[in-house]
């Protein structure tokens, strides 16, 4: 089981920011094409993933990153601060 | 060393900088204000963040600072939330011997601040809302580092 | 526009920002803060002055830095005569768009102080009085504008 | 008649901040031989003009500057302000 964020625009996409998801996904992109196979409104927030970033366990990484022992993936489009 | 805080309220630059650098071996102070800007008639902005991802993210971001520039003292404050033109959104500081330093860490900061933290602007106007789109330039000033 | 100060009084960094760049089209406010270090026992720090060249070489150097960073806002102010170590010696502030230019105005301003404006330091300590001789580096500095 | 002033310490080697002279001089290179040649304290305060600076009616110049229509010639150290 793992905790799912997300932010801006994707969680307003997704429409919630955080929900539980139950998968033997072992990488970042193996659970996004797993959610993209949900619904049209997931296949609409990661339809293109160079718009995106991902954290795993809150830092930062790249979508090949691995899902072993992880606890909290989080999706959000490229951050805006400052 | 430094602190950093992330908070929903207003803040002002003038007392939160009192005894800023005091103690050390301080020559220099270097400060960034970020104000929102009512640019196209934006009445508001609404800053989303990661709780506790972005206080762990900006720590990482001023650890790198002080150790790269040997900082005496330094300061990041950066607020989420919904904010008016003129209002300020963040504020960085920097103490050190010299002025170079200070100058450097505070730019360093803020570029990583920018692309680095995870806060999503978001701006209320005439024509709706609408997210604030991260830059090309952004992303490339942290290529100077 | 810009409002340049040259006085013997400490003066407070939060109070001289009140309502600094209130107005304008201001998204970035960067400061600089020069304050005197205690160095090798230094006692005291003296700064002498040329009344009259002063303002107007200060003056002449923030007019170049309003007009190359388009600054809607600018504020520079420097002490002379005696001051101890943690004292406040000078500030510039610098208000504009975006903080690439209000950055870079602010190191022009420095830069330009450091080497162009009639100040001479004195320090006084344990071995007695001498003049802060000028840095090489700090004249190359001014090549970088 | 000019009025010459003297900072840091220039100041101090002449032993005054400024004065009246009297003088012809056309450059302020040819001011500064004719002060040298009054007194040592002048001849030591001048002895290396690489290390002076001058400004003349409150303008930063060279030592070549010409002096006609001059009210106030100032010499000093390089500056060290910020």
């Amino acid at each position: 089981m793992l905790d799912v964020l997300y932010f801006a625009w994707v969680r307003e996409r997704i429409g919630e920011p955080r929900e539980r998801v139950e998968t033997q996904a072992a990488t970042v992109a193996e659970l996004v094409d797993e959610l993209r196979a949900r619904e049209a409104r997931y296949a609409l927030a990661f339809a293109d993933l160079s718009a995106l970033r991902v954290a795993v366990d809150q830092e930062l990484t790249e979508f090949d990153a691995p899902l072993s022992g992880v606890r909290e993936v989080a999706f959000f489009p490229p951050m805006t601060g400052g | 060393m430094g602190r950093v805080r992330v908070q929903r309220e207003p803040f002002d630059s003038g007392s939160e900088l009192e005894g800023f650098g005091a103690g050390g071996d301080v020559g220099a102070i270097a400060t960034f204000t970020g104000i929102v800007r009512g640019t196209g008639g934006m009445s508001r902005m609404e800053i989303e963040h990661y709780p506790g991802m972005t206080e762990a993210a900006i720590a990482k971001i001023v650890a790198e600072a002080e150790a790269r520039w040997g900082l005496e003292d330094c300061l990041v404050i950066h607020r989420h939330g919904a904010m008016a033109p003129g209002e300020r959104i963040m504020m960085v500081a920097t103490a050190s011997r010299h002025r170079a330093a200070a100058f450097e860490a505070a730019e360093y900061l803020m570029d990583y601040l920018k692309s680095r933290a995870p806060f999503w602007k978001k701006e209320f106007g005439p024509d709706g809302a609408a997210w604030v789109a991260a830059k090309d330039e952004d992303e490339d000033a942290l290529s100077r580092w």
